[in-house]
């Protein structure tokens, strides 16, 4: 009798957190089994966003993959459009203009702006600090404008073009810029002020979801993520593409390897960004933003309604595709996440044979159930944050 | 093809005869390598002070139906940390058994990125501990990253998975009553026993 | 004494249903009930600090705990006890019964003491739990203090 | 003996009104006060004729409409009594707890005395803490009868968290009551009218500055919004105890919290600042430290008293306000450790100084 009594009832709870859970944005799930609120164990779900896209690349032309990288990290839709056309020039072997490539590190660096500002403002405001993560939302806002003012469209921008761009800069773009980054500043300031030395913040996210040098490399963890453990690996330092070697940046690193790490460097690196962005706009040179090869740029319409050959070629580019000589290429860019690789395999015709994406958030979720064993279910909110999985690119 | 560079040479040194082809294209660094001892060779890679890929980038497949025989290759992107090196790492598998080592034990990125490509291409992963669907459901029918899974195919819809552990009644899971039936059925199982 | 009456009945009530309700919570929350309504109870005997505390104590502490214990561990239905329990449990509530009609028989005994104004006020209890009876109140103090020691050494044991 | 009655009656109503509306009044000062610190509008529908400085009625109305007329849901494994029991449990303890809390002096009316005060308890303090304890039961139960993991989690959540808050408030009381001497709400306010050194009010802030801290952290976290919001907690455990709760019921839990905010206001400026106290305001006039004498009608001064009352309520409610859109929320085990280990010693430690300074000032 006595020996039954001395077992305390004391069993796992099994938890679903998701799909559809007001802290998982992007639509995943996790099955938590939880002693007490410890998170014993956690099995995440991801596939809910799955749309097929490396299969419905295989169906279209080179370029009308554009489309579908915007809707990968739809936080960050430029970088994903630059680092595809990166990687198809490369099979092409062709290089693009200097204006070209200078307007698409302006437009790669804001994009990775309003990704870290959503990402920290969504765990801001996922920790209650819905103020600052508002603060965050508006400078967003401001540079969202920019975007669209640049490509037409917030989030399904399709702006960059295998060889080029689609259109070149507006008018009055510096001073857009200008007043976007001043205000920017302002608020992160503030932000500043509300979140980084708030005591209540720090302790929610300092030593939670805690990841050493080495288990991060292990898992293939990028971004931000990878360099809050002080790991110094940025595609952007350490294989320059574009013209990130003409910039002068520093790449922030942490070295905990913790929430408030991966916070604080988000935070620097908008900083960093907007130094580059400056930089690039001060640079920026004059000339074409597309290369004038016909067989890869679709001409210019005068050219389309006035002579044989402009008409030839843009009927050729628009129902064959460019055509793209066999081989494969790998390219990475570090996207807001963390590295954005695409590997590209052409069988030389106007369509892409294999085109694969390595989402950044997507191996970063593999480490997730490492990040968050043995902390509490309300510490899923800030590391879950910090990883900043979107759903467009996790899943594809 | 024959252009080989430092670093090319360097791993043929280090890998041996395991070394299919090797190759420069594009800039970038290809090795094919057998799938017999993928693992070692792999290993060597990673822990060669003279090649030091310590970080897997990427792992994936292509189909190459009716392109190439063996049918498909497992692609493999390693990254040196240190100097920024990059190779590729190309494993040829046949149709008839697709399979290959599991690189868990030495990259746990491998895990994630394995079940995608078992996920996708049907290729099985050799010693991983959990080789489940990721993207996809279970009852999935087929590899649609095949070639020769046509791209409008429809899946047969499957009817609702009672998960263990989703919806719990309290009221039947009432502890001291599991309690009780747990001692009832070690009780029966002791009684067995001696019977036995 | 219209109310007197309204309160006993609902007291009776609410702890009749403690002991039949099947459903622990419910239970609980009559129990919880029965201790408001015999605060209530007090307040009208002119003891509102003795009804004041009895919520704090009672219906607002222990009973919480007591919930709090239910739900964990969700015991909801009562195995049916043998015999001898019920047996014995009757036999509890006669000797009880006996004793409440005893005490009914003689009501002489608080009539005759003069009831100072202070009575059941603050500074009375106060006086008594400091001076009178400050020995049993610190060893129950000190053996409640056990009893959480003793808890959390089991619940620490357990991880 | 009717017209008492008739007087703690209208008392009572007009006490119940003014909380009952001032709860719904907050909710909209939440939304726009909200708006205001995030730079948005906020609520700007509900307005008559485009007038949006009727938002503020018309949100007083549409607001319980809107809840009132949806779907009442009951969980399907749900218990339904408690389920049905939970709400009323969670808003009647705080708008009970307003009955002690006495926002004007006693006014003399036709020779009649009327306390401005719902109950004169002479163990007001006491019964509020009674009344605060038993709000747990409101979320323990609503918890409990949802059937719903989450909740569960939240009920759990809530029920230790309060528990524990109520003791660190309950001791930095102690600390105010040895200093009045009283348990009796009225004359704490009203020993609150003296000066120090003729000009000083003595508050209880000024007397006790710890206990206020203490005080008011602890109410804010009764209240359970944030940062204390962990049994709500919308982005961990969605939203806690109240997760299966939708209309007239959510509703209930809704106004409960406001209604929480307003008491505990009320109860910080009884406490700590003075109550209807208005600086070298007596009974006949202000008597100003320099000298000044300005005499006031005896109604003018309870109505100028009833308005400080009235306006340190709306600043405390206005302050958790801010609180709450300022703060990110703590951690469950974090909040815990908040109570245990700073809040209750830093309680005692005021209880222990207060007693023995009360000692050396009056040896026995």
């Amino acid at each position: 009798m006595k020996a039954e009594v001395k077992e305390l009832p004391q069993d796992i709870m099994e938890l679903q957190m998701g799909p559809s859970h007001p802290a998982t944005h992007g639509t995943i799930k996790f099955n938590l089994k939880l002693d007490g609120e410890r998170v014993v164990d956690c099995d995440t779900e991801v596939g809910y966003l799955h749309r097929g896209f490396d299969k419905s690349s295989e169906q279209g032309t080179w370029t009308q993959v554009i489309p579908y990288t915007d809707r990968l990290n739809y936080v960050s839709p430029l970088i994903n459009n630059v680092g595809y056309a990166l990687a198809v020039e490369r099979l092409l072997g062709v290089e693009t203009t200097p204006r070209c490539q200078f307007i698409r590190v302006v437009a790669s660096e804001i994009s990775r702006i309003t990704d870290h500002l959503t990402c920290c403002g969504m765990a801001a405001s996922e920790l209650g600090a819905i103020t600052a993560g508002f603060y965050m939302i508006e400078a967003r806002e401001m540079l969202m404008r920019i975007v669209e003012a640049l490509t037409g469209a917030r989030l399904t921008v399709t702006y960059v073009r295998i060889g080029g761009l689609k259109h070149d800069l507006p008018e009055g773009f510096a001073a857009q810029v200008k007043d976007a980054f001043e205000k920017t500043r302002r608020l992160l300031a503030d932000v500043e002020k509300l979140l980084s030395h708030n005591r209540i913040f720090i302790d929610r996210m300092s030593n939670v979801g805690v990841i050493s040098k080495e288990t991060a490399v292990s898992y293939g963890l990028t971004g931000p993520v990878l360099r809050s453990t002080g790991v110094n690996y940025d595609v952007r330092k350490l294989q320059p593409y574009l013209v990130y070697d003409q910039m002068d940046f520093t790449v922030p690193l942490g070295s905990h390897g913790d929430n408030y790490d991966r916070f604080i460097v988000r935070v620097e690196e908008i900083e960093q960004s907007m130094r580059i962005v400056e930089q690039a706009l001060e640079k920026m040179p004059t000339g074409p933003i597309s290369i004038e090869d016909p067989r890869i740029v679709l001409p210019d319409k005068e050219k389309v309604y006035n002579s044989i050959e402009g008409l030839m070629h843009h009927f050729k580019i628009i129902m064959e595709g460019v055509h793209v000589p066999p081989g494969e290429v790998y390219q990475a860019v570090e996207g807001g996440n963390g590295e954005l690789g695409f590997y590209l395999v052409s069988d030389g015709g106007g369509r892409p044979y294999r085109v694969r994406v390595r989402p950044p958030c997507f191996i970063a979720m593999g480490a997730f159930r490492e990040m968050i064993r043995g902390y509490t279910v309300a510490d899923i909110v800030p590391t879950f944050g910090m990883i900043n999985m979107i759903g467009g690119e996790c899943d594809r | 093809m024959a252009d080989e560079i430092p670093q090319l040479e360097a791993i043929r040194r280090i890998l041996g005869d395991a070394v299919l082809d090797a190759h420069t294209a594009r800039g970038e660094d290809v090795i094919v390598i057998r799938r017999d001892g993928l693992v070692e060779s792999f290993k060597r890679l990673k822990e060669d002070p003279a090649l030091a890929f310590d970080f897997l980038s990427d792992l994936t497949a292509v189909d190459y139906f009716g392109k190439k025989e063996p049918r498909f290759e497992v692609v493999y992107h390693l990254l040196s940390l240190g100097s920024g090196r990059r190779v590729r790492v190309k494993v040829p598998v046949g149709e008839s058994s697709p399979e290959v080592d599991s690189l868990v034990s030495l990259w746990r990125a491998a895990d994630w990125m394995e079940r995608e490509v078992w996920d996708m291409f049907g290729i099985r992963f050799r010693g991983h501990p959990d080789l489940r669907r990721i993207l996809l459901y279970e009852e999935f029918r087929g590899y649609p990253l095949r070639k020769d899974y046509p791209v409008n195919q429809r899946q047969p819809l499957v009817p609702e998975r009672a998960l263990k552990g989703t919806f719990v009644d309290m009221r039947s899971n009432n502890k001291l009553a599991q309690l009780k039936q747990q001692l009832e059925k070690q009780k029966l199982a002791g009684a067995d026993s001696k019977r036995g | 004494m219209i109310v007197f009456f309204i309160l006993a009945f609902l007291t009776l009530l609410f702890s009749l249903l403690v002991v039949t309700q099947r459903n622990v919570v419910h239970s609980a929350m009559a129990l919880a009930a029965t201790l408001f309504v015999m605060a209530v109870l007090f307040l009208t005997l002119d003891a509102p600090m003795l009804g004041v505390l009895q919520i704090l104590v009672y219906a607002g502490a222990i009973m919480i705990l007591i919930l709090f214990v239910i739900m964990l561990l969700n015991p909801l239905s009562i195995e049916a006890r043998p015999a001898a329990w019920w047996m014995l449990g009757s036999l509890g509530a006669a000797a009880l019964c006996l004793q409440l009609a005893a005490l009914v028989h003689r009501p002489a005994v608080s009539a005759e003491a003069a009831v100072p104004a202070s009575f059941g006020g603050p500074e009375s209890i106060a006086q008594s739990l400091f001076t009178d009876f400050a020995l049993p109140f610190g060893l129950a103090s000190v053996l409640l203090l056990v009893a959480i020691i003793g808890a959390v050494a089991l619940a620490q044991r357990q991880r | 003996m009717i017209v008492d009655l008739a007087i703690v009656a209208v008392k009572a109503f007009l006490v119940l009104f003014m909380v009952l509306n001032l709860a719904g009044i907050l909710g909209w000062v939440e939304r726009k006060g909200s708006a205001l610190i995030q730079d948005r509008i906020g609520a700007n529908r509900a307005s008559i004729f485009g007038f949006a400085g009727m938002g503020l009625v018309n949100t007083l109305i549409a607001d319980p409409i809107k809840m009132l007329t949806k779907e009442d849901f009951i969980p399907a494994h749900g218990d339904r009594l408690m389920h049905t029991l939970a709400p009323c449990l969670a808003l009647f303890p705080a708008l009970v707890t307003f009955a002690v809390i006495p926002f004007g002096d006693v006014l003399v009316v036709g020779g009649r005395e009327i306390n401005l005060q719902v109950a004169n308890l002479n163990i007001g303090i006491l019964y509020i803490f009674a009344m605060a304890s038993l709000s747990v039961y409101g979320i323990v139960i609503g918890a409990w009868a949802s059937n719903n993991k989450f909740s569960l989690l939240g009920g759990v959540r809530g029920a230790a968290q309060m528990v524990s808050y109520e003791i660190a408030m309950g001791l930095s009381v102690i600390g105010i009551v040895i200093v009045y001497g009283t348990l009796e709400p009225q004359a704490m306010v009203r020993a609150q009218g003296e000066l120090f050194w003729g000009w000083l009010p003595a508050w209880g802030v000024v007397r006790q500055p710890l206990a206020f801290l203490l005080f008011f952290t602890a109410a804010v976290a009764e209240t359970k919004r944030l940062p204390f919001d962990a049994p709500e907690g919308e982005s961990e455990i969605v939203a806690g105890y109240h997760v299966e709760y939708s209309g007239g019921k959510f509703l209930m839990f809704f106004a409960g919290e406001f209604a929480e905010v307003v008491t505990a206001a009320g109860l910080v400026t009884t406490l700590f600042f003075g109550g209807w106290q208005v600086p070298y305001l007596l009974r006949d006039g202000f008597y100003f430290p320099w000298g000044s004498v300005v005499s006031l009608a005896p109604l003018t001064v309870t109505i100028l008293q009833v308005a400080a009352f009235t306006v340190k309520v709306l600043f405390f409610c206005w302050l958790q306000i801010i609180l709450r859109w300022t703060l990110p929320r703590f951690r469950y085990d974090q909040i815990m450790r908040l109570g245990w280990k700073m809040l209750l010693p830093a309680a005692l430690v005021n209880l222990f100084l207060t007693a023995a300074w009360i000692v050396v000032r009056r040896p026995v």
